[in-house]
């Protein structure tokens, strides 16, 4: 089971899937009309650590977030 | 030395602290970045959500970074609310020299601002606006929307 | 807003007097730069000597600059010696915006050292040494002494 | 009359002189073997303003003053 939680402004409930890698991820999401913004803007972490790429196999227990537009300051 | 605090920053005082933490590390320079909520806009403040791991490694990165060129950074920042005129963000960079002390709150500054994992809201007739267009995506931003 | 002072300077006093003096003047960036001095050379301390009247038209026309931009400047430095780990001068840039703010406090510091018209000493066993190889020649100098 | 006034680190104290332009100055001081050195790095200024040039007409109560290299902060 993996664990994708959305940051910030996403208000959308952490999810529980069971998923292999971030392209299993992607077709799940982009079902979700109201994410489909969200998606195109915003980054994704794996255990904390940004990703680049949709090449990341996922084991059982992996926290996936979405980071959104950022601005701090 | 990376603190946060729930609501507006006490700039005096982590100033001062500041200072005064590193008065005998024998910096010659010491370069603070005070941020102020400006009133813009007609709102009544700011707000601020923290995603905390991603801060402090991020924040880690940079820390490493500057002792590679024998200088320190320190950063405090605001959680949730912070009103008119009050500060919700101090950066701080101290280096033996003034050169690498300038660059350093520079580039820290920028990449904070394109980077680091905070969310800022607008505060307008008691709802809090999230502040998309003033906000910047993270480098790699969109992977999951590219159909695949 | 140029200060002067006598000896060293209480740093954390002048930023949050300079802090609350903009409080509410609506400016989004508040950055100091701090210069305390540094134990190397076997010096005890520093030394310097000012000439007021062309560092203060020196200042103003910075003032101008900076206005130019939204922004504002103040200083502060020493007169006569400053001792180890001691702070002898302050810069600080108030402005709306952060890339102003970031781009007028490099360039003021970096005039500062090249034109204002401050002379170092080093102290040392109860010397006081000019720093001729620290020491910038201003923009212009050596017109008196060509053969003519 | 002139004034001219030596600042910083350089040990000379003002002199008063009768000169209708920093020409003539640049003559006088140029014979002080001691001032030699100064004479190359310092700049100038009348009446508190910095001048990049010898072609400034003096008239009677200007003051001239030489500033050797800065280090300020």
């Amino acid at each position: 089971m993996v664990r994708v939680e959305f940051l910030g402004p996403i208000q959308k409930k952490p999810l529980e899937l069971e998923i292999k890698n971030l392209n299993e991820l992607a077709h799940i999401l982009q079902k979700d009309k109201e994410l489909s913004e969200w998606l195109q803007n915003s980054a994704v972490a794996v255990n904390d650590t940004l990703v680049n790429s949709l090449d990341v196999e996922l084991k059982d227990g992996d926290k996936i977030s979405l980071l959104p537009p950022v601005c701090g300051g | 030395m990376l603190y946060l605090y729930d609501g507006a920053l006490d700039v005096p005082t982590i100033l001062k602290n500041w200072y005064e933490a590193e008065a005998t590390s024998n910096y010659g320079a010491y370069i603070p970045f005070v941020g102020t909520v400006r009133s813009e806009n007609n709102i009544s403040g700011l707000s601020f959500d923290i995603y905390e791991p991603i801060l402090e490694k991020w924040f880690d990165s940079w820390q490493l970074k500057a002792k590679a060129k024998g200088a320190i950074i320190k950063m405090a920042h605001s959680r949730g609310d912070v009103m008119l005129h009050e500060s919700s963000y101090i950066a701080a960079v101290f280096s033996p020299k003034r050169r690498v002390a300038l660059m350093l709150i520079e580039e820290f500054v920028e990449d904070f601002k394109a980077s680091a994992p905070i969310w800022k809201y607008d505060l307008k007739q008691n709802k809090r606006i999230y502040a998309l267009e003033r906000s910047t995506a993270i480098s790699g931003s969109g992977i999951l929307g590219v159909f695949s």
